[in-house]
């Protein structure tokens, strides 16, 4: 990647923003219609309006869906720097992303690391390009933070693998075109005997079932294996060797929730839900004193979160190592989206515990569905007790109870 | 647990029973899944009202046992342990406390028999907005013959949609902020000038917006001093209601104790974690002070105290902060079964959040404690 | 014990009443001159007022010192009921204690319990008449929540025992004559191997050493002992019995606690520090709204707490065995007493935190000193975390960690 | 920790080294138990200003090196984690913002390169009661001769006993609780009319009462207009002493984990028990994000931001709530040890316990913070 100076970076910002004015499609500016319109690409994206296909196409034919991987598997071999520009334009015109995709932000970065060339030109390209929706076959039924303890089994039949199990929390998994999975290929051993595979989720013998939330959606499901014959060239790293691509995996997970915290400034801001539904004083303060004090512990852990981001981001980037300030980001953005959805429905008041209706706007349903939503923050991806534990056991140094 | 005597025992054992065997939490999940809107399942309550729970707080000459609130506490306890969805709140607490309170003879002779029988349903019509404010009354009754025609809207009226009769705080005289000026009446929802709409709430119970227009109200108690019935209606309707939560959470944390005791993690029974067993033991101290001031306060009516401001702030002010707590932790403890539909934590974290905002919600109750006890 | 009825105990009512009107020395209802008029008796108490030591003398001599205990031994035999009337009787007229003893309130109710008929004539009445002033010799160094491990030695001599070894947090063991102190009798075994022994502090090898807390104040000490020579016959319960009887003392110690919790209603309200120092709006309320919420919060705590006591004694009174809610009262009152004391600092600004001279009042020094001293109200009689671990496994029935 | 720049890394480097062994927390102790009331140890400020930190943010054209607030900020992190005494917020960094800030060249050449130079110790007196309410300012100033007398008290003056120069906040036109009407002045302390009264607070610094009775002061900035100049450098102060306490707590932190490692109770380290190691780890929580906002908080100042309200509201907010804390589980986890007085716990305590309310504690910050932010 070109190390730009100042000017470069200029030249290229005109660049980008004389682009985004001839490619980002305007009906985009519109609220989307409908959940379709949300581009998470694959198989069955079929947005209402069709300009959302139109402008992922034409970011993925730049690259810029996934801006700073190398051009060689259709990245957009962008540096650091030249993606922030990208970035802070693309906020400028408000624009929608073009891509979400887990094989963007999760499956791509270990098959840099740990996959073969044929792997890298076979998956990397349709990631881009958002053609395979990609879910994610960790969690298993009863496992819950042992991640570890996984029973699916994966047999060496030869010419091919055979898997049969069951994975639980899959994100998606019945709009997923493939899977990464995380397999038993050694019964007698527990952390080097797990093996990631790849597989499509169209194989015969993969079902899926959606698990209905206390919110009322279904964002996950679980998914059952009945002998799913695997190409053995789908296999990532070494037999056995499973875990520390696992491992790497959830760092790239944990990295993406320290970009934006959970749940980030989405919906009805709590400082004005407070100001419609409790009023304000004749100083334009928050009429209940006790709820704005609180709000304002919030949206200062809220500032206090953020710069510890941004510090953590610069002290990595510094060359120290990893910043230990990156071991209590995922804690702390669970609490924060917690406290902030919390507040939010205390802060609409009844208003705010409509569960369906023409009584209720939809951002209010909304911010109640977003409040239960949370919960799950401090559950998926690691608890927070677990990443306590870490913090004690890792940073602190801390021994394990004897 | 306070000391009970022999009738309450009988009475709490009773009800503990009942709950347990005719109507579990899975009966609430059933009336939520039937789409029907029904705030309440009318065979339970109809069994309830042949129990004679209706009739615990009511007078003997008016049909009641007139066991008192303590009494209705353990029922509501019990009840709220598997969120069973009835009036009692509304119609055997509130309903019958407020007749009590504020009716004349004839009023008393006309209603409460029928509530102590289980036959009616009431609700009282007070906020008019998303936050409890009963003082913020606009809802206005003007004189009309001679009677009176009211003419606004109630919000968020528990039991409203099934209700048979309405007691409504509307205001005679003043402005909304006062306290003098407010006059309860007695509205037919029956009647020509009521309209009435389900609110559909994330505990899948009844509350309804009720519009009136021109509605014929009869006054409950003096005009222009509702507030002096109203006041004690509402810090007995805080503490009832108070008294549920904590059976509520005295559920939720007992269903998350025993999941501590038998789900494992990392080849180890999960409620071995220390971290967890402090939180839980934290949870257990927050459950027995609360379940002292909630006792107490039901206890200090019993005993004719006529100011139960302070006592009811505390009791509601402990119970929200409870069920906000045991709730979030139920769910935390359980992990990612915790969130799904299928399982029951989800049920008591809705409840838990209706039921904290109703009637006043922890900050609001810390603010009314502190300006009771002046300061 | 008789069992009165209610007039009955009308009528000792007013006895009680005529009694302290011609028995309370008025002189008393000033305020202290000096630290010398607490009234913990003994050897050493020497009140600045001898009407403090009159005070003494008149109600032991009614055995109202120990108002419960049996007659036979100096105590005042009443029942329950009278001593209510009795305590509220004393409340009525602000009358200061008359004794302030460690004999009455934690090692008489043991001996009344575990000690042979000799040992009760020979002790409890010197209890009652504040002539002996009892320490407790418990904690050692370096043991912390662990006061089963102690080390101090009790080595059988024949015809006496000999005493080598080290006590610290020992309360007034420079002020006391006498000591009730756990040993080692038997070094082969913990629980099974520690005796209960009481001796005179006047002994030749007893040495104490005040510790200077953080408050300021020493109301401990280290104390040493060096082949201290204890006759046999001060040995109380079984030889290697004594844990059962060190147990029992830590729940009269704890009860204790409970009907008071820490710290009581001593010092500057904090409602009133609020409105002295940071005002009351047009409304009389606390100006600091952040502030007040918080206050409010720990007066209902404080409210919440008082009728947890009171709801666990008559749980108790009524026989249905130990309430449960007793389990978690000391841990809730060194809460509740640290919170009231931070809050009152907090209330009085920098005010509050003056250490001495005359820029401060008595008042504002005495808070900040409660504030530190309150500290060890979560260490002191078992710790918080020990508390909750309690609760945890004997009220809720959770497993020890494998 | 930020990323530093060379010249910062070796400030920091000297600064920790010159504090752990030049400056340990015993010296504190030595200072306090000698009796003399000395607010700091004039030998080691002495020492300070050789090694130029009295000048880290004075301009260079002014005897300083102007290295800026986060390298000030480094310094006072490391001489928080000894609890050192010494003038270095009132002088170096109060003193200084004050007079670049507020001061006319004359001023700025007749004091800043003393300053700069550990040559004076400089003192902000602000309030006028135990309370932090700059706004409030009662204290009078009115014109005479060509000057100014001034006649008040201010109270809780850091370092105001040991100052040389006095910066001192008075009225001359409004009343107390309006911003407009302030005017700064700079005060000779030994002039006529000024006396001075040393108030011992519990963290063993140096405080006074400042009482003036028509003293002669000198504009500082413009007249009414103190406000504009005041605010900024009450920011200053705010971040600067944050600095400080997030040295502090962390040492703290660090004493207490360390114990933690090698204290066995039960046959076990207690580190093991995961209770303490979940407090821990959110202390340990709480210490990064406070120091994100603190570090943010004076790059900021450094990059030229004008309006550091909300950082400056942020940072003290949240280092109060760190320090207090940190500091209770410091004695909590040290269990009766840290109760008594030859240990170090209660020098932290006592330290954070001051600090916390010094130029606003926590609940002024929440409530100062959503003002600036509008709601």
């Amino acid at each position: 990647m070109a190390d730009f100076g100042a000017t470069e970076l200029e030249t290229f910002r005109i660049e980008v923003r004389d682009w985004l004015a001839a490619n980002y499609p305007p009906s985009l500016n519109a609220p989307m219609d409908d959940e379709s319109e949300s581009p998470w690409g694959g198989r069955r994206f079929n947005p209402t309006n069709k300009d959302a296909k139109l402008w992922l196409d034409r970011m993925a034919a730049k690259g810029w869906t996934a801006p700073m991987w190398p051009t060689e598997y259709g990245g957009g071999g962008l540096s650091r720097e030249q993606n922030k520009v990208l970035e802070s334009e693309l906020r400028r015109i408000k624009a929608r992303p073009a891509l979400m995709s887990f094989g963007v932000w999760m499956l791509g970065p270990v098959l840099l690391e740990y996959a073969t060339e044929e792997q890298k030109q076979k998956f990397l390209p349709g990631i881009v390009k958002g053609e395979t929706r990609w879910c994610q076959g960790y969690s298993e039924p009863g496992a819950g933070s042992d991640l570890a303890g996984l029973q699916t089994r994966c047999e060496d039949k030869g010419d091919h693998f055979l898997i049969n199990g069951q994975k639980v929390w899959t994100s998606y998994a019945d709009q997923a075109d493939w899977i990464f999975c995380l397999v038993r290929t050694d019964t007698g051993k527990k952390h080097e005997g797990i093996s990631f595979v790849l597989f499509d989720m169209a194989s015969e013998g993969v079902e899926t079932r959606p698990i209905k939330l206390i919110s009322g959606s279904s964002p996950f499901c679980e998914t059952f294996f009945t002998d799913v014959k695997v190409p053995k060239d789908q296999l990532v790293g070494k037999l056995n060797g499973g875990w520390e691509i696992a491992k790497r995996l959830l760092q790239y997970e944990r990295q993406n929730i320290s970009a934006g915290g959970f749940g980030g400034g989405a919906g009805i801001d709590v400082v004005d839900a407070a100001k419609d539904h409790v009023g304000v004083d004749e100083k334009g303060r928050i009429a209940d004193a006790d709820l704005r004090a609180r709000i304002s512990t919030h949206k200062m852990d809220s500032a206090a979160f953020q710069l510890t981001v941004r510090r953590a981001e610069a002290e990595g980037k510094a060359s120290k190592g990893p910043s230990a300030a990156t071991s209590i980001i995922k804690y702390a953005a669970a609490k924060l989206n917690q406290d902030r959805t919390e507040l939010t429905v205390e802060a609409l008041g009844l208003q705010g515990l409509g569960w369906e209706g023409d009584s209720f706007q939809p951002a209010e349903i909304g911010a109640l569905r977003s409040m239960l939503r949370a919960k799950a923050n401090s559950i998926e991806g690691g608890t927070s007790e677990i990443n306590l534990n870490v913090v004690a056991k890792r940073v602190l140094g801390l021994l394990d109870h004897q | 647990m306070a000391v009970l005597n022999e009738e309450q025992t009988m009475l709490r054992d009773a009800a503990k029973s009942w709950a347990q065997e005719a109507s579990p939490v899975s009966k609430l999940r059933a009336l939520r899944d039937s789409g029907s809107g029904a705030p309440f399942d009318a065979a339970a309550w109809a069994e309830m009202g042949q129990m004679g729970w209706a009739g615990v707080i009511v007078p003997e000459d008016f049909g009641g046992s007139a066991f008192g609130y303590l009494s209705l506490g353990l029922i509501l306890e019990e009840t709220g342990r598997t969120l069973t969805a009835s009036p009692l709140l509304s119609t055997a607490l509130i309903g019958a406390s407020a007749l009590t309170l504020g009716g004349s003879d004839a009023q008393k002779a006309q209603w409460l028999p029928k509530i102590a029988e289980g036959a009616i349903v009431t609700a009282l019509a007070v906020d008019e907005a998303a936050h409890h404010a009963p003082e913020r009354i606009a809802l206005k009754a003007e004189k009309s013959g001679d009677g009176y025609a009211l003419t606004g809207k109630k919000t968020f009226v528990i039991d409203g949609d099934a209700a048979d009769l309405l007691i409504v705080a509307a205001r005679t005289s003043g402005k909304p902020g006062e306290t003098a000026g407010i006059t309860l009446f007695l509205v037919d929802p029956a009647a020509s000038g009521v309209s009435r709409k389900h609110l559909a709430l994330a505990d899948s119970r009844g509350a309804a917006e009720i519009t009136f227009s021109g509605a014929a109200g009869e006054v409950l108690g003096a005009v222009d001093k509702g507030w002096d019935v109203l006041e004690p209606v509402l810090d007995r309707a805080r503490i009832g209601l108070s008294a549920e939560m904590l059976g509520s959470a005295l559920q939720a944390f007992e269903i998350t104790l025993d999941y501590l005791k038998t789900r494992t993690q990392f080849g180890q029974v999960i409620g071995t974690f220390q971290s967890l067993q402090h939180r839980a033991a934290k949870m257990f101290t927050d459950l027995e002070t609360t379940r002292s001031c909630i006792e107490a306060a039901l206890e200090a009516i019993d005993a004719g105290s006529t100011d139960n401001r302070a006592a009811a702030s505390i009791a509601k002010c402990k119970a929200s902060e409870l069920a906000h707590l045991v709730t979030n932790e139920m769910v935390q403890m359980h992990g990612g079964i915790g969130m799904t539909d299928v399982h029951d934590a989800g049920l008591f974290l809705k409840r838990a959040r209706v039921t904290e905002q109703l009637f006043g919600g922890a900050g609001y109750h810390r603010d009314r404690f502190a300006t009771v006890s002046g300061f």
